[in-house]
């Protein structure tokens, strides 16, 4: 094995090591500052025992369920129940892989470091990195039903027609939603979308989607709730009626997954809502070099996603659930053919010149 | 970005494809409103019909070789053929079904969007120019169908037969597409006029050689599929369960309509695209696929008690008869083919629509379409006795009527590629003909048993709605039209297969 | 790989596929030998499309999945509505008309 | 051996093993997933070919809504597995295989040939394959089978709906 191989394969390593270790962190502070959040808005203290503020909270429960017992309930289909939340989690985690956390690459030198390698922003370069991120976002629907059918109870079984009715159903909204953003931005590359909305409108507001597609925004965040099966559309969830959903029977590290598998999705979907709609890494006007530049849009990055990571618990604890019926009927009889007739208005604007 | 011109569009071409779509859309907005119980749809259904029908006429004056979308439709008069016998057929199967969906539980207004979308796909299948085309156009008629067969819902035996339907037609598109990969593969185009170039210098010996074979294998592979679609035997076991099963006026539209575009594409393939490549191949394929079907059809037919299982293996039978006349692949042959075709579909509409008005419907599905039922028909209602023995005589083939001129023309074809000195076109009329008069046992004991068996009890009468009755009427005058002045009709088949050949000659030229 | 690789990978699965159809006695499992068929056709497409240089195939093969699509609707559609009738998959249940 | 040939050799293998557990699978679950593991390797195969939109278009279309599709239906229907393996005896079975041996030797006859020198792959651009040139096709030289898919899609919900919706009292 020659430099130049080891140096591309490390170059890869490292991108990979930098995007996991901060998903996999955030996932698990997410578990975190959900409770704490929540603790607060109900007027509790929430978990803070364990380390300052309840820092070492997550690795406790993490700790914790690996020593679990892991139940595998008699009437289960023992492969595919050990197969489904592996099934759940890999898609989830692998959508990382084409979101791009800033602009340039950057060299391991200028961080002091002795390694001359570039590190590029992303993981892998796809021109079709939207299309593989709803792919993967539809893969997730097989571990969900696998789930289900392999526990051999009704209550996952339940749960898991529901979640795979309802994510099948928003998928085609979301995707609407998308649409007029490649329409305008003419690629599906996250990396080109990210960079065309580099800029300013009269010196401050700032060149993102989201100010040309407002309605495709909006149509998009709602799906993504309803994606994600948070509240108000945890129908698949819904304790009072399923128990647990498609995950009733699982225990120990299995269940871990699943919880995990939620808040990657949910990390991702907040990052491509990000990436699409508010420029991804883009700080208007910002002009440093390396590595600062480098630095501060990651965390321009990972602050804009927190913050729809914050919207996402302030939701769910404030609004009411919706009827199982209600929720089918808003994504196909109002979100879908709001966001197509908003698809057709863009097209004709695009096609008239106007964008 | 660089801007992407879309090619401009000849509205005239798509014309009859666009009023079909259109009017088909509009069904199903009026099912969307309480007047899908109303005569809307019907009356719809038949304006829309009758539009495409002026617009398909509207083409056939315009010069012969008109082509839109890159050659992907040519609306060449064979296709303006086919098309304008599938329009007359859905219009003669609508008129039967207004009547058949008061008695039984279909939704009558996607039924008739539905069976106007079929024909759009058989009009585009029937002028289609290009592998991708004759595939999309199959598969929206075929999902059409499928679903057709099943619109009964609540009867078992109607579900039976779309599933099976379903199945079968998959598989047999599994076949049609892996021909066309390969087709494409040899030749590097699914346009069948590069094909045609293409095929031409394989064979003689230009290009790769090794491409000859992958180009064989393609051509039986389609002609494999298609068999399936024109229920040639030994591809046929789906058609005495789906006919049997669909509703009956669907089963006479899925009998005309999909035999008939499958019989026009492999005439294309066939005669324009292969036509002088891979000749002895082809024909032969086709010679034993047409003596089995003669065989299987009418012999099996011989022990049918149920009148759509009887007509199912007929149509087998007659299936076989039409691949006699392309397997000639002369122009005797073609024009053969498409004249037998329009007697065919006049018989089979009337014989499916008699039977569908008297078999009577009961929770579990349709029922009495056993033979005993015919019997006293010819004192309760004498006009359909008549009308029906029409139909029979003509599917036998007996003069003046229509089916009579039509086998006429097919073993004329056979009978003189057999004394150029095929051997096997020789078997094949002398069988064909044997066999003939071995179907009259089975027809005419139809006939038999509407004018000389005594009913079980009280024959009651069966009751025809005007237009039932005028649809199956204009279906045996039809036929004596077509058996007593052939020449109109046989003279336009005949300029149909010089348009044909003429379109290869322009393509090679 | 070299075009006979593929196209030869392609009649083995479709080879498997038609097998299926032929065997098998549930429809659900039926109808999933007959996408294998339709995948080996698009492996089949994709390929002679690479060896011509051509995207003809590669455009084919987006249209079979369009169709797969359209038939998994109807296909299943069609089971589903005879699973209310008679809770049944197996083909050989299905089995009213008989010659 | 290239990365290519390495990515491609792997992906032939995974197809044909999860396409033999299709059919040879009692459950009608684990064939579904069988089968999406086929439909995997074969994107792979796709991206090997060139065919990048394909490949992500077989992701998303095939294993992400036709084959979830299935899955959803027969969770639904929830057949229980059948006993035997096969649909007839061994005699008939034994029969089809051969019949299908016979069918498999034929199509590999032909395909054989493509063995010599003129099964070679043509060099192609960067763009070949890309979502752009296979849309810019779509939407000029094969804009009419384009729009008949709409009209295939038209039909089949039409169709699905039609076939599959639970009767009201009272309805037509």
């Amino acid at each position: 094995m020659d430099a130049a191989m080891l140096k591309e394969i490390g170059e890869i390593v490292v991108r990979m090591l930098i995007i996991f270790t901060a998903v996999f962190t955030g996932v698990g502070y997410m578990t975190l500052v959900e409770r704490r959040v929540s603790a607060w808005m109900q007027d509790r203290l929430g978990p803070n025992r364990v380390g300052p503020q309840g820092l070492l909270q997550p690795l406790a429960d993490g700790l914790k369920h690996l020593m679990k017992e892991d139940v595998t309930p008699p009437g289960a289909h023992r492969m595919v129940f050990i197969l489904a939340p592996i099934m759940v989690l890999i898609p989830a985690v692998l959508s990382f892989a084409v979101i791009p956390i800033a602009g340039d690459a950057i060299n391991l030198q200028d961080l002091g470091l002795p390694w001359d390698w570039q590190i590029k922003p992303f993981i892998a370069d796809v021109s079709v990195g939207l299309l593989i991120l709803l792919g993967l976002a539809s893969l997730e629907v097989y571990g969900v039903v696998l789930a289900g059918w392999s526990s051999g109870s009704k209550y996952p079984a339940m749960g898991a027609l529901r979640s795979t009715a309802q994510m099948i159903s928003y998928e085609l909204a979301l995707g609407l939603a998308i649409l007029p953003v490649v329409l305008t931005t003419g690629s599906l590359r996250l990396q080109t979308i990210a960079e065309a909305q580099a800029g300013t409108w009269f010196g401050f507001v700032p060149h993102w989607n989201v100010f040309i597609h407002p309605f495709g925004f909006l149509f998009l965040l709602i799906s993504i709730f309803a994606e994600n099966k948070r509240l108000p559309f945890d129908l698949p969830e819904a304790e009072p009626e399923l128990v647990a959903g498609y995950h009733t029977e699982y225990s120990a590290m299995k269940f871990v997954m699943f919880y995990m598998t939620e808040y990657s999705a949910m990390i991702a979907n907040a990052a491509l809502m990000v990436t699409l709609f508010f420029g991804g890494w883009q700080v208007p006007g910002l002009v440093l070099p390396q590595p600062w530049m480098f630095l501060v849009q990651a965390g321009a990055f990972a602050a804009k996603t927190f913050f729809f990571l914050f919207l996402f618990v302030w939701v769910r604890w404030t609004l009411p659930r919706f009827r199982y019926d209600q929720l089918m009927n808003l994504g196909w009889k109002v979100l879908l053919e709001l966001a197509f007739i908003n698809l057709l208005v863009v097209a004709m604007l695009v096609a008239a010149g106007v964008m | 970005m660089n801007e992407i011109l879309t090619p401009a569009i000849d509205w005239a071409m798509v014309g009859p494809i666009l009023t079909l779509t259109v009017t088909a859309c509009v069904v199903l907005l009026v099912a969307a409103t309480p007047a899908r119980r109303g005569p809307l749809p019907f009356i719809l259904t038949l304006a829309g019909l009758g539009a495409a029908t002026g617009s398909l006429l509207a083409l056939w004056e315009r010069s012969v070789h008109q082509s839109a979308f890159g050659n992907m439709l040519v609306m060449d008069r064979a296709a303006l053929y086919m098309g304008g016998i599938v329009l007359f057929s859905a219009l003669l199967s609508v008129l039967l079904s207004r009547q058949y969906l008061e008695r039984v539980p279909a939704p009558a207004a996607e039924y008739y969007a539905l069976l106007l979308l079929a024909a759009m796909g058989m009009l585009v299948m029937a002028s289609s120019n290009n592998l991708l085309v004759i595939f999309m156009g199959l598969e929206i008629f075929s999902v059409a169908l499928y679903v057709l067969s099943g619109i009964t819902r609540d009867w078992l035996r109607s579900l039976e037969a779309a599933l099976k339907y379903f199945l079968l037609g998959a598989f047999s598109t599994g076949f049609i597409l892996y021909g066309m990969a390969f087709i494409y593969g040899a030749t590097g185009s699914l346009d069948l006029l590069a094909c045609c170039r293409q095929a031409r210098d394989l064979l003689a010996g230009q290009g790769d050689s090794g491409m000859a074979l992958v180009l064989l294998l393609g051509l039986a592979l389609m002609i494999a599929g298609l068999a399936f679609k024109v229920a040639a035997v030994p591809f046929h076991w789906w058609v005495p369960d789906v006919y049997e099963g669909s509703p009956t006026p669907v089963t006479a539209f899925m009998a005309v309509g999909t035999k008939g575009v499958a019989f026009l594409v492999l005439l294309r393939l066939v005669t324009t695209t292969f036509g002088d490549v891979l000749v002895a191949q082809w024909t032969m394929v086709l010679a034993v696929l047409a003596l089995l079907s003669m065989f299987v059809g009418n012999l099996v037919a011989l022990v049918q008690r149920n009148i759509k299982r009887m007509l199912a293996f007929s149509s087998v039978a007659h299936a076989g008869y039409l691949l006699v006349a392309v397997a000639a692949g002369t122009d005797l042959g073609t024009s053969a083919m498409l004249f037998y075709f329009a007697a065919y579909m006049l018989t089979t509409l009337g014989a499916f629509g008699v039977a569908s008005l008297v078999a009577e419907t009961t929770e579990k599905g349709d029922q009495g379409y056993g033979m005993e039922r015919y019997a006293g028909l010819s004192r309760s209602n004498p006009g359909l006795a008549l009308a029906m023995s029409v139909f029979m005589l003509s599917l036998t083939g007996v003069p003046p009527l229509a089916g009579f001129v039509g086998k006429y023309f097919i073993f004329q074809a056979a009978l003189q590629r057999g004394l150029e000195g095929s051997r096997i076109f020789l078997v094949l009329s002398v069988v064909g003909i044997l066999l003939s008069v071995v179907s009259a046992a089975y027809y005419l004991r139809v006939i038999v048993t509407m004018y000389m068996v005594n009913p079980e009890g009280e024959r009651p009468r069966v009751v025809t709605a005007p237009d039932t009755g005028f649809a199956i009427a204009v279906a045996a005058l039809g036929l004596f039209y077509l058996g007593l002045y052939p020449t109109a009709v046989y003279d336009m088949t005949r300029s149909l297969h010089t348009t044909l050949q003429a379109l290869a000659a322009l393509w090679l030229g | 790989m070299p075009l006979v690789s593929y196209i030869s990978l392609s009649a083995v699965l479709f080879v498997i596929g038609v097998m299926g159809v032929l065997l098998k006695r549930n429809v659900l499992t039926i109808f999933m030998s007959i996408e294998l068929m339709l995948n080996a056709v698009n492996v089949a497409l994709a390929a002679f499309a690479r060896h011509h240089g051509g995207l003809d195939g590669q455009i084919f093969v987006f249209f079979v999945m369009a169709v797969a699509a359209a038939e998994a609707a109807v296909g299943l559609a069609i089971f589903i509505a005879i699973f209310r009738l008679k809770q049944t998959t197996d083909v050989t249940e299905i089995n009213l008309m008989r010659w | 051996m290239s990365l290519d040939t390495i990515l491609a050799s792997g992906a032939s293998i995974a197809a044909i093993f999860s396409a033999l557990m299709v059919v040879w699978q009692r459950s009608a679950v684990i064939s579904a997933l069988f089968l999406v593991l086929n439909l995997g390797s074969v994107a792979i195969l796709f991206l090997t070919l060139g065919g990048e939109f394909l490949a992500a278009v077989q992701v998303l279309v095939y294993a992400g809504a036709i084959m979830v599709l299935f899955l959803f239906v027969i969770m639904l229907l929830n057949p229980a597995p059948l006993k035997e393996r096969f649909a007839s005896g061994p005699v008939v079975t034994g029969l089809t295989f051969a019949l299908g041996v016979l069918f498999f030797a034929s199509l590999m006859r032909g395909v054989m040939s493509l063995a010599g020198a003129g099964g070679t792959m043509a060099s192609v651009g960067e763009s070949y394959g890309s979502t752009r040139s296979v849309g810019e096709l779509l939407f000029t030289a094969y804009l009419y089978p384009f729009e008949l898919a709409g009209v295939l899609l038209l039909v089949a919900m039409v169709g699905a709906v039609v076939l599959a919706r639970r009767q009201a009292p009272g309805e037509d």
